[in-house]
């Protein structure tokens, strides 16, 4: 049966429905992520999911895929109202997701994974490898994707990982085929195959939901679009009726003049931070730059290019093979993040909840960490003056909390993410790192990130920010340096930085 | 609510600056239990008995201080029981060597807090789990103590301050009661209002995230193993001054009461969270059941039955709790 | 003094030479020894028994410990049957427990000596009787409290239910001390798990619940010892107050003996003359003699500064008398055993 | 980028038992039991010879059955400690239904329900109520003990009928050879090591202990998944209780004292880890070996309980201390 996987359904209406979602509405504590969404898809059409970051994308998809119950609305599939209360009813339905976290079991093998929702079995029902082996490596040669079956997946570069997450969704028989960013770490070939294999899809009478910010992408692949933002349905029309323009205006909304709000005036100041030659075990390779006071230095590159790692090995977090860290003129011992703290330098990590958070934890115990010994006298904290610091940090960034007791867990992302970068300022530091700033973070509170690390800068502080987000790479940086493959493969002054210049030395 | 972690502090210490929900249940029981055991068995109030059971908690209390701070830190050691038994002997056996109590206690600390250190650095620098590596522990210290001595370490030195040490009273109040005491509000001042204390919440409850803010995470666990350690020393001398002899044979499931209370006491076995003033209401639950299964003369098979009922039942309501919480 | 004593050092020698001659014919290259919980000082006091019968016998006696784990005591007897042991002393964790393993070996011929307690399928035993130890015990007990408590005798018994033989030794102290003072009573029944610390603790429990007790009876020396203890600790005098303890194992009773002045009478089980006894019906299984299924081993309740008697200490080392103590009769037959428990 | 083609075909889905024995994670420990055996063949005369080689396999086989059901409660990310007590537990049911209806079938049909219960139970409170199975299994230690000494009354319970085919089921051997018992864990060991590796059961506990989240976006209901791997846990520590019950002829209260340390050990020996999806039953099992050889050559070699305690807590820190050292290594 899975070799025939690929031959058009003959069951699927044409003129139904596939999927119609209607009036679907989600709250988390604190944030309303969708208010009475609605979603149509016909099948053998490719409909573009877009929005900014917390617009509600995710949160759609995951209802669909029985991640999430909805709160409010119905789901019907081919005409018939349905519950999706977990992911198996999904995948009952014909649901295939394909994920932008990586949903894979890192100690198993390629082929292992791509049928793990159900795995082909011999007579006697047990598993049947050898199947599972050759049906993968057909899957890949029919898709073109150079993935070796027989790997572990937690070897694989992030890459292929993502191709193997691609052609899971493929495997089995699906009525409807979600790709969450499914090309964010791919090279523009290995898109063209993605798209050839979206069009056999969609050949073959499965509705597919495509989700990206790249409207270059979305203008080929897709038939209609529909727009989300700040949780709610924005519009829903065919690709012919918009322009780039009309596009972005139904996203980005009346904002896009001050998302980022650019105050800087002033030219950098001294050298802040200085690396050079660094390489690590695990992905760098002879990195060297500098980062000057008062500057925000934004560095881009695909998914696997070797930006966390960066983040990582500059704050003393991971260990380095070669290479040298100076922070204003003190070498860093590698690896060691209590004197790399003490002279200045701090990440703000890309994974809140695995790095940032102590989730149990008050919002006042999260935001004095790093600076916690400049309360103390004695070894004893001052709570006093400890409260009134991480009061006026609550003020001046606006947190949304009850009190300052609040677990951090239940606050909004945007929220968290304030706390976390006054943890550092009220630590006062030299350099931050911040590793992808706005992820999972609503367009209201983005901008207000956007605006704090501006202000950081105007204070003197060398910002270095890793970012996938172009608009947000091109609207802040001073300068950007591009990584690719663990190297750094090129630097543009603000001036000079465009969007084609950017991603071809990101591909290279 | 306003957290179950580290009360708020309020101007004034009120009593809402020492509780929290999980205690209220766990003060609930307590009343229960003292009333429904009293009613039945009026003993239960005699001065006697009440020394008896504060005697009996502050072994545990003791121990417990430490253990609290290793699982609030997100590690947990179980060794302890294997340790109190054979520093007890190491204590009585340098004061019949030494006649001297300061020498001899200083020997029971060195060698328990040796005993920590090494259980820390085996957990930090081998990365161990700490579950298994003190399992190990346990089995070196359980041989170890037969190949340094083969019976019990008797009292020669009859020296009147180290028997004092367990058996003693300052007025009515017996001394280690009052050790007890003092290690509890020193472990409470440290765990509650120190830079140290506040650290090994941090550690426990996010050790990535305690480590990106430039905390030394192996060296605060390395310290919380030494520290329970330590207090472990502590009560292994107490328990050679009440026995008046160091036995071997001692402290045959201590680790796993002293663990039980401070769970019940709502410390988080993943770490980051608890509290001492919970860690104390636990080991009074146990012990209080401990000493009513006695007093009512109830079958003592029992004493091993309740006490892990109450935990699960205790664990339980704690998620039902937190999980209302969240909404 | 000095002669006396080298005197009887001189028999004991001619002593042990003459029962020695008497197995001259032949001996066993290897006796296997599991024991239940070698760490426990009885039974290194058995062992040492054990090791110095043989000495004098000329072989060799190797020593498995079961730890208190039935399961690896039938292993240590699989290992040592495989090792090709020539008789077999076990000890058993629980009497229950070893009838396979009894069977087993009968099946290969090999001879088993038993230490402890019945078990159905034995070929012979040797055997202190714990019910008449707490027995004679209870007697004495019974004699001081006419005499020194006033004629009235509430006992606490820090027991441990879990082995038959530590019940026995309860039963018998409180039928015992009966006999002298028939209204004597058991206000507390305790189970000190044998242990010091869980002794103690329990008996603190026990005397703040009624502290209105004059005797306190431990099935070992741990027991005795923990219950003495609590009492100290609740702040009680020790003036109206009896301790008796079972065992007589270590140096603790002798210890407390010297320092307590509660501490009368321990009722003495001569380990080192059970090992040595145990190895005499060794020697006779391995010669195919006729052994009586049940050999006593002899015990005896020492009063105060009776312990003399027995055994002398020289710092930590403490040496038997063995004139004496093969002079202490043994009765044929306990007066109740496991078995009368189960009626 | 790390794919050499010489790892990938030894990767894991090559099936051929010479292959799944001697994957890469459990040469090393096939490589340390050889050690240990070779090491005391030479110290001790006694040690190899048929008999002894067959004895530890026999004394091991309790130990090898209990652990691979709690390894695969480990790989699935929970702890199971109950069994130490329920292998005492099941003894109850097993020698009370024999000896009022003179039947084994019945005995161990009474003995497997009392376990299925106890895994219903854990399973239930760790799976579905959420509460650590650490306290959980703790717990019903504790309950399982005390409830053993309170129905006994700390007494063993005899066999009274003294069935032939309940003594031969822990003490015979085959052809005079191989201990029953040792046949009996060998089989369990290759029909879980089949279902873990060749059924979709075995793979969902490798993803669920893997990670959680990904099984349930796979479709599992990793609450379930959980909840049967305790059933499977008490049922085999069940058989465990029953070997060992025929090995002692009687229910005894005070048998598997210990025995979930010992279990645990031996399981994260053998390089299963506690913190799931990674291990192998064989490793569990070779884990058992090692700790069993050890035991009993320490014992010829006449060293007393004291040293092959302090002996094993070494070995366990060194041999896990190295283990995670390989880990953490690129």
């Amino acid at each position: 049966m899975h070799a025939e996987t690929l031959t058009r359904n003959e069951a699927i209406p044409l003129d139904v429905p596939a999927l119609a979602m209607r009036g679907i509405g989600k709250r988390f504590p604190g944030v309303v992520a969708l208010d009475g969404v609605d979603l149509t898809l016909m099948p053998g059409k490719v409909h573009a999911l877009m929005g900014e970051n917390g617009a509600g994308k995710s949160t759609l998809i995951k209802i669909l895929a029985g991640v999430y119950g909805k709160d409010s609305g119905t789901i019907a599939i081919g005409g018939v109202e349905t519950e999706l209360k977990t992911p198996r009813d999904a995948l009952k339905k014909g649901i295939k997701v394909v994920f932008q976290e990586i949903a894979l079991i890192s100690e198993f093998t390629v082929a292992e994974n791509i049928f793990l929702e159900e795995y082909p079995r011999r007579a006697d029902g047990s598993i049947a490898w050898k199947t599972i082996r050759a049906e993968a490596k057909a899957l890949f040669d029919r898709i073109g994707f150079a993935v070796d079956p027989a790997a572990r997946t937690g070897d694989l570069p992030v890459s292929q990982q993502q191709m193997v997450e691609i052609a899971r969704a493929l495997a089995h028989e699906a009525k409807i085929v979600v790709m969450d960013e499914p090309t964010s770490s791919l090279t523009p070939k290995e898109v063209e195959l993605l798209f050839v294999v979206i069009r056999r899809l969609t050949a073959l009478g499965i509705a597919v939901v495509y989700v990206s910010h790249k409207l270059d992408e979305v203008f080929e692949i897709s038939d209609t679009v529909t727009v989300l933002r700040d949780g709610r349905h924005i519009s829903t029309k065919p690709i012919g009726e918009h322009t780039h323009d009309s596009l972005i205006h139904d996203m980005i909304g009346r904002r896009i003049e001050n998302l980022f709000p650019r105050s800087r005036t002033g030219s950098a100041g001294k050298v802040a931070l200085s690396v050079e030659g660094l390489s690590t075990d695990t992905k760098l390779k002879d990195v060297s730059f500098e980062a000057r006071a008062g500057e925000v230095l934004g560095f881009f590159g695909l998914m696997g290019a070797g930006r966390t790692e960066l983040a990582k090995a500059i704050v003393g977090y991971d260990p380095i093979r070669t290479g040298r860290i100076t922070i204003d003129g003190t070498a860093l011992k590698p690896h060691d993040t209590r004197t790399a703290v003490s002279l200045g330098i701090g990440l703000l990590t890309e994974d809140r909840k695995l790095e940032g958070l102590m989730l149990e934890l008050p919002v006042q115990q999260n935001m004095s960490l790093a600076a916690l010994s400049s309360f103390a006298k004695a070894g004893f904290v001052d709570e006093g003056s400890e409260r009134s610091a991480v009061q006026s940090f609550v003020d001046r960034f606006r947190v949304k909390t009850p009190s300052l007791f609040q677990p951090i867990k239940n606050l909004s992302g945007g929220n968290q993410q304030k706390v976390l970068l006054a943890r550092w300022l009220m630590r006062g530091l030299k350099v931050i790192v911040v590793d992808e700033p706005t992820r999972g973070i609503d367009v209201g509170a983005k901008s207000e990130i956007f605006a704090l690390i501006d202000r950081l800068a105007g204070e003197g502080l060398a910002v270095i920010m890793m970012t996938s987000e172009m608009p947000e790479l091109l609207g802040l940086s001073d300068r950007i340096a591009v990584m690719a493959e663990g190297r750094l493969t090129a630097t543009f002054s603000r001036e000079e930085a465009t969007q084609e210049r950017i991603l071809n030395a990101a591909i290279a | 609510m306003t957290t179950d972690t580290l009360p708020a502090r309020k101007r004034g210490v009120s009593l809402s600056a020492l509780t929290d929900n999980s205690q209220i249940v766990l003060i609930g029981l307590l009343a229960v239990l003292c009333i429904g055991i009293s009613l039945a068995a009026p003993q239960f109030y005699s001065p006697d008995n009440a020394i008896a059971i504060l005697r009996q908690c502050a072994l545990v209390l003791i121990v417990a201080v430490g253990m609290t701070m290793l699982l609030v830190a997100g590690e947990v050691d179980l060794s302890v029981g294997a340790s109190l038994a054979f520093t007890g002997c190491v204590a009585m056996d340098v004061t019949n060597r030494t006649h001297s109590v300061v020498l001899g206690a200083l020997a029971a600390l060195a060698f328990s807090g040796a005993v920590g250190l090494f259980n820390g650095l085996v957990v930090t620098r081998l990365k161990i789990n700490s579950l298994i590596a003190t399992i190990a522990t346990m089995m070196i210290l359980q041989g170890g103590v037969y190949l340094y001595t083969r019976e019990a370490v008797q009292n020669h030195h009859l020296l009147d301050a180290f028997t004092a040490i367990g058996a003693g009273y300052v007025g009515p109040v017996p001394i280690p009661v009052i050790i007890a005491a003092v290690i509890f509000a020193v472990g409470y001042v440290t765990l509650r209002f120190t830079l140290f204390g506040r650290y090994l919440y941090a550690v426990g409850a996010n050790l990535r995230a305690a480590r990106l803010s430039g905390l030394r995470a192996e060296r605060l666990k390395l310290l919380a193993f030494v520290i329970t350690g330590l207090l472990v020393g502590v009560a292994g001398l107490i328990l050679a001054s009440l026995m008046n002899a160091g036995q071997p044979t001692a402290g045959r499931g201590f680790e796993l009461t002293v663990i039980a209370a401070v769970i019940l006491g709502g410390t988080s076995l993943a770490g980051g969270r608890g509290t001492l003033f919970g860690t104390l209401l636990g080991v009074l639950v146990l012990k209080i059941v401990d000493n009513g299964i006695i007093i009512l003369r109830w079958n003592q098979d029992l004493q091993m039955v309740v006490p892990g009922l109450v935990i699960i039942l205790a664990t339980w309501l704690d998620i039902v709790r937190r999980r209302n919480d969240a909404r | 003094m000095r002669k006396l004593l080298i005197g009887l050092l001189a028999t004991s020698a001619v002593a042990v030479m003459v029962t020695g001659s008497a197995f001259a014919e032949k001996m066993p290259k290897k006796v296997g020894y599991v024991v239940n919980y070698a760490t426990h000082e009885w039974y290194q006091n058995v062992i040492k028994g054990m090791k110095d019968r043989a000495a004098q016998l000329g072989f060799e006696v190797e020593v498995k410990d079961a730890n208190l784990d039935a399961a690896k005591q039938i292993a240590a007897a699989e290992d040592f049957m495989s090792q090709g042991v020539d008789v077999l002393i076990i000890t058993p964790v629980n009497e229950d427990a070893v009838v396979p393993l009894l069977r087993r070996a009968k099946q290969e011929n090999m001879p088993i000596v038993l230490e402890g307690n019945p078990v159905k399928g034995m070929t012979t035993l040797v055997a202190i009787c714990d019910y008449d130890t707490g027995y004679h015990a209870g007697v004495e007990a019974g004699k001081y409290a006419k005499e020194h408590l006033g004629g009235k005798a509430k006992v606490m018994n820090v027991g441990l239910p879990l082995l038959s033989a530590t019940v026995l030794r309860s039963n018998g102290f409180m039928d015992g001390i009966k006999t002298e003072v028939p209204d004597a009573v058991m206000v507390h029944d305790l189970d000190g798990g044998g242990n010091p610390d869980r002794s103690f603790e329990v008996s603190a429990a026990a005397l703040a619940q009624n502290g209105d007790v004059n005797v306190i009876y431990g099935i070992n020396d741990s027991s005795s010892l923990g219950g003495l203890q609590a009492w100290k600790a609740a702040g009680k005098s020790q003036d109206d107050l009896l301790v008796v303890g079972t065992g007589g194992e270590g140096l603790a009773f002798i210890n407390a003996i010297e320092k307590e002045p509660s501490y009368k009478i321990e009722a003495a089980m001569f380990p080192e003359k059970v090992g040595f006894t145990a190895i005499d019906a060794a020697v006779k299984l391995y010669n195919k003699e006729e052994v009586p299924s049940w050999i006593v081993s002899p015990t005896t309740p020492m009063l105060g500064d009776g312990w003399k008697k027995y055994y002398s200490v020289d710092g930590n080392v403490r040496t038997i008398n063995w004139d004496a103590v093969n002079a202490v009769k043994a009765p044929d037959k306990c007066m109740k055993t496991a078995a009368d428990l189960k009626k | 980028m790390p794919q050499s083609p010489s790892l990938s075909a030894s990767g894991s889905a090559s099936p051929g038992l010479a292959r799944i024995l001697f994957r890469r994670s459990e040469i090393g420990l096939v490589v340390a039991l050889l050690a240990v055996i070779l090491f005391f063949a030479l110290a001790s005369d006694t040690f190899l010879t048929v008999r002894n080689l067959t004895n530890v396999l026999g004394q091991a086989s309790l130990a090898m059955i209990a652990g691979v059901g709690v390894a695969i409660v480990f790989i699935s990310g929970e702890v199971d400690v109950s069994v130490g007590s329920l292998v005492a537990a099941v003894a109850i049911p097993l020698i009370t239904v024999m000896n009022a209806t003179e039947s084994l079938a019945l005995g161990i049909a009474a003995a497997l329900a009392l376990g299925l219960c106890v895994g219903i139970v854990n399973g239930f409170l760790a799976a579905y109520l959420g509460i650590n199975s650490l306290i959980t299994t703790l717990g019903t230690l504790f309950i399982l003990r005390g409830g053993v000494y309170l129905y006994t009354g700390q007494k063993a319970i005899p066999d009274d009928v003294m069935l032939e085919s309940f003594f031969q089921l822990g003490n015979g051997r085959l052809f005079e050879v191989v201990p029953y018992p040792a046949l009996i864990a060998f089989a369990l060991l290759l029909v879980f090591a089949y279902v873990m590796r060749h059924r979709t059961f075995g793979r969902k506990v490798y993803a669920v202990g893997g990670n959680p989240e990904v099984a349930r976006l796979a479709g599992y209901d990793v609450k379930r998944v959980k909840f049967t791997c305790f059933i499977i846990s008490s049922l085999l520590a069940t058989v465990s209780g029953i070997l060992l019950a025929s090995r002692l002829g009687s229910a005894v209260h005070v048998a598997g004292l210990g025995f979930e340390f010992q279990v645990v050990a031996a399981v994260v020996l053998g390089g299963v880890s506690l913190s799931g999806g990674v291990g192998s039953l064989f490793g569990a099992a070779l884990g058992v070996l090692i700790l069993s050889f050890l035991s009993n050559g320490l014992g010829m070699l006449d060293l007393a309980t004291e040293w092959q305690l302090v002996i094993t807590g070494f070995i366990i820190i060194a041999a896990v201390g190295f283990d995670e050292w390989k880990r953490r290594q690129p």
